[in-house]
């Protein structure tokens, strides 16, 4: 159709090559080569997590370590230099637990800052640099967690910064939904490792 | 938005769609345009999040449509908008559902819609998340910043905003027109024409 | 702050002290009542204001329609989240929600959708092959995707998936079943047996009324209102036997009859004689107190130590916010409510509030004039007749650079805005506007309307459009350079377009220029801006050739003096909500002479024969409106 | 469209659609679903305008109005009154993301919470349009929103405090008349529907408001006697802000500028406070002065006792030593206080009780409640008194403070037990009291009746029941005599103290106007529009009976009504 033209053009504008980052992939994972990987320090990324395509993990502000079976979405930004001016004093960048959810646009900025096991970090969130998110917690769209902050495990981040426990303990089961939906997206998603090595 | 670098930044498809050069759109076979839509730039559209449960050979749907994401005609995807097919658990299996929408919609700048179906003549303001698998009908506007829960039902003529969105008001009979987009459909492409004042 | 967008806001009519009642008009002058020059920011003028598109037109009165001046009839009722059309009869029984299975979050009021509480799931390893997953049994839950809310947190899971609302009916929270209306009914009848057994020691004491009132539970709202209902109708039946109908109803008859200070009569009922006697006599013989929980007597536990004990474990978090009690519905399933909803706990999922499609009369000629499809799932319209496609649209752009929007107006450094009136009908009106040369509130600003009176052609009708498109463009084109020189003359302030004459002119619009000197906003000039205009025209003038600093100067001394005299009136507070934006408020006038058929104006081609006609009536119509130009930088 | 469509569409003609009901529910159905309108109990011919079939019932508060339909048990919408009702339509800025209302420059920003109340009791300088303005809005949002009904006209009852000002019933009643077009609007003292709601012909209605706090004796469905005090829930929530204030850091810091922070400036926003005032503020339940005392022998008062004693453990008192943390935004920076639990009844203690001080350094309109009650009390003629006391009826927004009424309830009975019926209170008693000899003296010359306190003090401390009011009471109801004749073993308690549950006022009214009882007074449209508050004549001019006998005929017609004259009842000029 019509719009195929389009997509031929379209690989003519591609990531510009920065600085190749040390990668450190597992053989498992999934990464869409149109994503983008800037920077110095090295870059993990654990076993079936899932990258899509355009989403960036930029190691510039320290290393970017990726638990397994996470899935980065696209556009979202992990390992961004922070606004807030807020020096790293490990190397340590960014360091997602297993299971996590990065959803489209979402930007977690770096600096010793963390993402718990089994947490989503909901469209358009904005996780600040240093900030501790605990284990299953749900950020929900446009939520934005301070620099330095501390979220506890299990909790729901709701209404411009709400907070209130999840009680609902279905850790398991999204753990399941989410091995489910990486089945799926292995098999949609083109993955070219090789690119980033 | 009317500046005009030397080789036209938009491609006009002979059906009257505008699509930037700078969007993105992932498994074009599976997007279908209906015509007169603008697609601007830094637009994103995952085409290639299919359903996925024929392969599971559960529930045998027609394997033929592997449609991802429908638009009608007069739409205008803002910059910088990313429209998704939603995903959900579908008898344990993870698939992706299409994502259709109508005539004379507006998403705006920044939006991500992962929605189930929106009708027509609707309005989705700046930096809104459509959650997955909402159901948006005719003549609905949504206010900028607005979160749309997931399985959201928005009933024909709401206004609608808020932290989630919840229906605050109704769209008055003298508001229909507005809703129009042939106008501003004018307003972009190669050769812009000024809005009518 | 964001820069807003210049808007156009209509005072209907309606609101006119004319029409407005006897109260209203006996209000102070703060009401928009004072034609000689309308407020928008007197607290009344919000409740009179419409954006256009709010507004409707009675095409036999010739007169705009607001919400507040047509009378409404429902079409249809719907619940918004099923789209599920509801009898109107059920409304009646079913009252005014969704009794499907459709509610919102308690927490964030987001929608809950009903999942079930799932087997453990197998492991969950990629090698692990993908087995038939298990089909959902219960329990059912009430879940929320957004704030993950969800009804096991309020001890509350449901058998099965579908009409969650009945089921939801007969849970307490907790999960104590409760009983139905039915149930409760019998129970009623055995509670009557087990009722006159404990009557007959003396009830007087509490220990009777504990011996049936308070070892059972406490009556439930619905409960002790049947209760209530019962014990008073079975009075009034044996009154009916025993007296005269009229005489049952006098039982009750004068609540709230006599006044505080009426202490005399009621002794006199005890002195004895007197005709007031024997009618409380009769009266009273009639209806007696309720004695017992089934007849609705209701002691309460004053005891609330439990409360105050979970109130002090569980803290701020576990109450609920303001909006999520108002969110609430009455619970029928408690007992009446001292602040019961008071704890996340004691939350319950919201049904859905039905949705209503109405169409709308005008309340003096009785027509119709918007009736939408009954269907739930249509969007048409039978009738529709709208104010836009009968009055001007005003259109406010800055003349300067009419592409973008300035930040903020500049206080004192007067600017100049075009305004477009596009007039939707198929007859050329003539438009008279009159405005207040300063705008009314505690900041005046200076309004200069260059030409408030001026004609628009009719509008022609689609075919015409298309092919004027063209010729249009180039007008549009021949706009721009216009305005580019506008541009450069503008900066050095002066007067470019000229009184009296309008600024551009189109197929069916016409488009003025408005130049305005916006108020300062700081309170300290409060004195000199409430003082008449001519020093206005100087402050004016001293701020364009720019040498701020010894005008100030001056204006500072003027303030002592001034400050002096006028120290009484001017109020000092600080800058309210929205007084920065500056607003004009715009009598327009619109005269136009139309076929006495009136019926064209809405369609497109059927008018062309019809301008042919000789026969031709003059109409008026008149109201304020008021154009918000944009904000004013507070220095 | 995707989604399923609707159901059959049934016709809209109204007629079908409301009169089915109403043939098959009989009076019966009627009982078994109490929230059906009273289509059911029309007696009245069907034929009359069919609109009118289902009645509204408002009830009228300074902070939210109540609407429904008679028959129902609770009303079907409540709509508290806020700021955000009085932008301009079609203004959703309090939805846009970047909107932060800054409640310092609100529309009337110096007047701290004012535009969340439709009225004020003080109505010098109050803009009535504006108020009526408000209340239209509010009134078709219910329409719409909750009722759900078209604007064909229908008769309304409308429930408001029997204290309210003319100026502001008649301004209701031309918005009402003159916008919504009932045939007729007729008038219900909440404080009577109150006392029917809880089955009950006489109560001492004690209505914790807002603005104030109304003490109401009724007697036979009449008002015999009301006191107020200005300690409502106004008084709360500004204690509320004090409370909060005081430990706000910024505050502390400048302790000189506490008292000028009492007296003008608000540091906090009033939502925010009034939120807090609901949410967490509790009071602490009653301690006798000197515990040794005898006559705490109560029952209700034991139960608090030995629950706010040493031995029981989940007493709050002991566990209060917990924190509690209250999150405010309002005061600039984002801020949480830790405060002690325990000491978030202050602001309770000072807006109801103010123990502080001496009962008789209040002046009459700041009496603390107990006192309020007790006087009430007082003043009631000796039967009337026996009849109210054991009826007591707590209602208003304050009731909701948890422990709030089970303190009031405590002290007022202490105070009876300690001073008795005895409206001289000072040294001088006292020394009366303590001497034997002077007491048996005096007991002579006491009146029969005030002696009921101090010896049933004695009497009571067995069963905690006051047997002897009822007993000493000389003469004995006569309605209550001609009762027991018609069904011998029902008596009605008397004299001893009792706290009974009531539906609330529109429940109230709801049974009462289901019950077909006219209400006296009964306003005719055309004759409002025609006379205003003017038409009204006295209200002891007005023959019930003629009242009644146009109500029972075809429902308020305009003949029947016209005919004969109309009152305002409690309100109208006396």
């Amino acid at each position: 159709m019509a719009t195929t033209s389009s997509s031929s053009k379209r690989h003519s504008i591609l990531p510009p090559a920065g600085p190749k980052p040390p990668v450190q992939f597992s053989s498992s994972i999934t990464i869409a080569d149109s994503a983008l990987l800037t920077g110095s320090h090295p870059i993990t990324i654990s076993s079936e997590s899932v990258v899509h395509p355009r989403a960036r993990l930029e190691s510039l502000g320290g290393r970017i370590t990726i638990g397994r079976r996470c899935i980065i979405h696209e556009r979202s930004t992990v390992g961004a230099v922070g606004t807030s001016n807020r020096t790293a004093t490990t190397d340590k960048g960014v360091t997602l637990g297993d299971y996590v959810t990065v959803e489209v646009g979402a930007a977690i900025e770096a600096g010793d800052t963390v993402v718990g096991d089994g947490t989503i970090v909901g469209v358009g969130c904005k996780v600040g640099a240093g900030a501790v998110v605990g284990k299953h917690c749900t950020l929900t769209p446009h939520t934005e967690i301070a620099a330095g902050d501390v979220v506890p495990d299990f909790t729901v981040v709701y209404s411009n910064g709400v907070r209130r426990p999840d009680r609902r303990g279905v850790a398991e089961l999204r753990n399941k939904g989410q091995t489910r939906q990486i089945e799926v997206l292995r098999r949609m998603i083109p993955s070219n490792p090789a690119k980033f090595q | 938005m009317s500046r005009r670098p030397p080789r036209g930044e938009y491609i006009e498809t002979d059906t009257g769609n505008k699509v930037a050069r700078k969007a993105t759109l992932v498994g074009t076979q599976n997007i279908i345009l209906g015509g007169k839509t603008v697609i601007q730039p830094e637009v994103m559209i995952r085409g290639d999040l299919i359903r996925s449960v024929q392969a599971q050979s559960s529930s045998g749907g027609a394997p033929a449509s592997n449609t991802a994401v429908a638009i009608g005609r007069y739409c205008f995807l803002s910059r910088g908008c990313c429209l998704r097919p939603p995903g959900r658990l579908y008898k344990g299996a993870f698939t992706y559902m299409p994502l259709r929408i109508g005539d004379h919609v507006f998403v705006g700048p920044g939006s991500v819609v992962q929605a189930a179906f929106i009708g027509n003549h609707v309005h989705i303001g700046s930096k809104v998340a459509v959650g997955e698998s909402a159901i948006i009908k005719d003549y609905v506007r949504i206010l900028d910043g607005s979160v749309v829960p997931p399985n959201m039902v928005i009933p024909s003529f709401s206004v609608v905003a808020g932290q989630p969105a919840r229906v605050i008001g109704e769209v008055p009979e003298g508001g229909h027109e507005a809703f129009e987009l042939r106008d501003l459909y004018k307003t972009v492409g190669n050769n812009p024409q000024p809005a009518p004042s | 702050m964001a820069p807003l967008s210049p808007y156009t806001y209509i005072q209907c009519p309606c609101s006119d002290p004319g029409n407005l009642s006897s109260a209203t008009r006996s209000s102070n002058p703060s009401s928009p009542a004072d034609e000689d020059c309308f407020d928008p920011r007197a607290p009344r003028s919000n409740y009179s204001l419409y954006p256009l598109e709010y507004l409707l037109f009675c095409d036999d009165c010739h007169q705009i329609r607001c919400p507040r001046c047509v009378a409404e009839e429902i079409v249809a009722y719907y619940c918004p989240s099923c789209l599920f059309e509801v009898p109107s009869s059920n409304l009646k029984s079913e009252g005014n929600r969704c009794t499907r299975s459709c509610f919102q979050c308690p927490v964030c009021i987001g929608p809950l959708s009903v999942s079930s509480l799932e087997t453990q799931p197998e492991s969950n390893l990629l090698s692990a092959p993908d087995n038939a997953p298990a089909p959902h049994t219960g329990p059912y839950i009430l879940s929320c995707s957004y704030c993950n809310w969800s009804s096991t947190e309020i001890g509350i899971t449901f058998d099965k998936p579908n009409n969650i609302h009945a089921q939801l009916a007969k849970q307490r929270n907790g999960g104590t079943t409760r009983l139905t209306a039915k149930e409760r009914k019998d129970r009623r009848k055995d509670m009557a047996q087990s009722g006159l057994r404990s009557q007959s020691p003396t009830p007087a004491s509490p220990a009777a009324t504990s011996g049936t009132g308070q070892t059972q539970e406490p009556l439930d709202l619905e409960t002790q209102f049947t209760n209530l209902k019962t014990f008073y109708q079975r009075q009034l039946a044996e009154s009916n036997s025993s007296h005269g109908s009229s005489m049952d109803l006098s039982s009750l008859g004068d609540l709230g009859f006599a006044s505080p200070n009426s202490l005399s009569r009621i002794m006199s009922i005890y002195t004895g004689g007197g005709l007031h006697d024997k009618k409380a006599k009769a009266r009273a013989g009639v209806m007696r107190e309720a004695l017992s929980p089934d007849e609705g007597l209701q002691l309460s536990d004053l005891d609330e130590s439990p409360a105050i004990a979970h109130l002090h474990t569980h803290g701020h978090a576990g109450t609920i916010t303001t909006e999520q009690r108002l969110a609430q519905p009455p619970n029928l399933g408690e007992p009446h409510l001292h602040g019961a909803t008071r704890f996340e706990s004691t939350l319950r999922p919201i049904p859905y509030l039905l949705r209503t499609k109405r169409s709308k009369r005008c309340p003096i000629c009785r027509h119709i004039i918007s009736k939408p499809e009954a269907k739930v799932q249509t969007t048409r319209f039978r009738i529709r007749l709208v104010a836009g496609s009968y009055i001007p649209s005003i259109t406010i752009k800055p003349l300067n650079n009419p592409a973008a929007l300035p930040e903020t107006l500049e206080p004192l450094k007067p600017v100049q805005y075009v305004l477009t009136f596009k007039n939707p009908i198929f007859d050329p009106v003539k438009i008279t506007l009159a405005s207040p040369s300063k705008t009314p509130g505690r900041f005046g600003s200076k309004v200069t309307v260059l030409c408030p009176q001026f004609e628009i052609d009719a509008n022609t009708d689609v075919w015409d459009e298309a092919l004027k498109d063209g010729g249009d463009a180039s007008g549009t084109s021949r706009k721009r350079q216009q305005q580019q020189q506008q541009q450069r003359r503008g900066d050095d302030g002066g007067q470019q377009a000229e009184a009296g004459k309008i600024w551009e002119r189109g197929r069916n619009w016409v488009s003025i220029v408005v130049e305005v000197v916006p108020a300062s906003l700081r309170l300290d000039r409060l004195a000199t801006t409430t003082t008449g205009k001519g020093q206005d025209e100087r402050e004016t003038k001293e701020v364009r050739d720019d040498d701020d600093e010894e005008e100030e100067e001056e204006e500072e001394e003027e303030e002592q003096e001034d400050r002096k005299g006028k120290k009484a009136i001017v109020d000092t507070s600080p800058l309210k909500e929205d007084e920065d934006v500056l607003e004009i408020p715009m009598f327009v006038r619109i005269e136009w002479e139309a076929d006495s058929v009136g019926d064209d104006m809405l369609g497109g081609g059927s008018s062309a024969p019809a301008r042919d006609k000789d026969v031709k009536e003059k109409r008026e119509l008149a109201y304020w409106c008021v154009l918000g130009l944009g904000r004013v930088r507070q220095d | 469209m995707s989604t399923s469509t609707g159901s059959a569409i049934l016709p809209h003609r109204s007629v079908a659609n409301i009169r089915t009901p109403a043939g098959a529910g009989g009076q019966s159905s009627g009982l078994s679903t109490p929230n059906r309108p009273n289509v059911a109990s029309n007696f009245g011919s069907p034929s009359s305008l069919r609109a009118e079939e289902d009645i509204l019932i408002i009830e009228f508060g300074t902070r939210k109005l109540q609407i429904g339909f008679a028959g129902d048990a609770v009303p079907r919408g409540s709509i508290w009154f806020g700021p955000d009702q009085q932008r301009r339509v079609g203004d959703f800025r309090e939805w846009q993301a970047d909107y932060h209302h800054d409640w310092r420059k609100g529309a009337s920003g110096d007047r701290w919470g004012k535009d969340h109340e439709l009225w004020q009791s003080d109505i010098r300088g109050f803009d009535l349009g504006l108020m009526s303005d408000k209340l239209e809005r509010v009134l078709r949002d219910a329409y719409t929103r909750y009722l759900l009904i078209d604007s064909r006209p229908r008769r309304i009852v409308c429930v408001l405090p029997s204290g309210l000002p003319i100026p502001l019933l008649s301004a209701s009643l031309d918005c009402l008349f003159s916008r919504f077009s009932p045939p007729t609007i007729s008038l219900m003292s909440s404080e009577v529907a109150l006392t029917a709601a809880a089955g009950m012909r006489s109560a001492l209605v004690i209505d914790m408001g807002w603005n104030e706090t109304v003490v109401t004796s009724i007697y036979e469905y009449r008002e015999v006697q009301c006191s107020r005090t200005i300690r409502g829930g106004r008084m709360l929530t500004e204690q509320t802000h004090h409370f909060l204030a005081s430990y706000l850091p910024q505050t502390q810091k400048k302790p000189a500028n506490e008292n000028s922070d009492k007296t003008k400036e608000y540091v906090l926003s009033f939502e925010e406070c009034d939120d807090v005032a609901s949410r967490l503020v509790w009071c602490k339940p009653f301690h006798a002065p000197n515990a040794a005392e005898p006559g705490e022998g109560l029952q209700t008062v034991e139960e608090h006792d030995d629950e706010s004693g040493e031995n029981n453990p989940t007493t709050p008192t002991k566990k209060t030593s917990g924190i509690t943390t209250v999150p405010l935004k309002s005061s600039g920076a984002p801020i949480s206080l830790e405060l002690p639990s325990d000491s978030l009844s202050e602001p309770c203690e000072n807006a109801f009780f103010d123990s502080r001080y001496s009962p008789d350094s209040f002046d009459d309109h700041e009496l603390p409640i107990h006192i309020l009650v007790y006087n009430s009390l007082l003043k009631l003629p000796l039967d009337v008194r026996a009849i109210c006391m054991p009826r007591i009826i707590f209602t208003g927004g304050c009731a909701n403070v948890l422990g709030l009424r089970g303190r009031i309830f405590d002290e007022v009975s202490h105070m009876v037990q300690t001073r008795g019926w005895d409206g001289v209170v000072g040294k001088a008693v006292e020394q009366f009291r303590t001497n034997p000899k002077l007491k048996r003296k005096g007991s002579r010359h006491r009146a029969a009746g005030a002696s009921s306190s101090s010896q049933d003090g004695g009497g009571q401390e067995q069963d905690g029941v006051w047997h002897d009011a009822a007993n000493v009471t000389p003469e004995v109801d006569p309605i209550e005599e001609q009762l027991k004749k018609k069904n011998k073993d029902v008596a009605s308690t008397q004299g001893e103290m009792r706290v009974i549950e009531s539906l609330g006022a529109w429940s109230g009214a709801s049974l009462i106007t289901h019950l077909k009882v006219p209400a006296v007074a009964l306003i005719d449209r055309e004759l409002w529009l025609q006379y205003g508050v003017s038409g009204a004549s006295k209200a002891n001019e007005i023959d019930p009976k003629a009242q009644q006998r146009q109500s029972l005929g075809a429902a308020g017609l305009m003949k029947g009504a016209s005919s004969s004259a109309w009152t305002l009842g409690v309100w109208g000029p006396t």
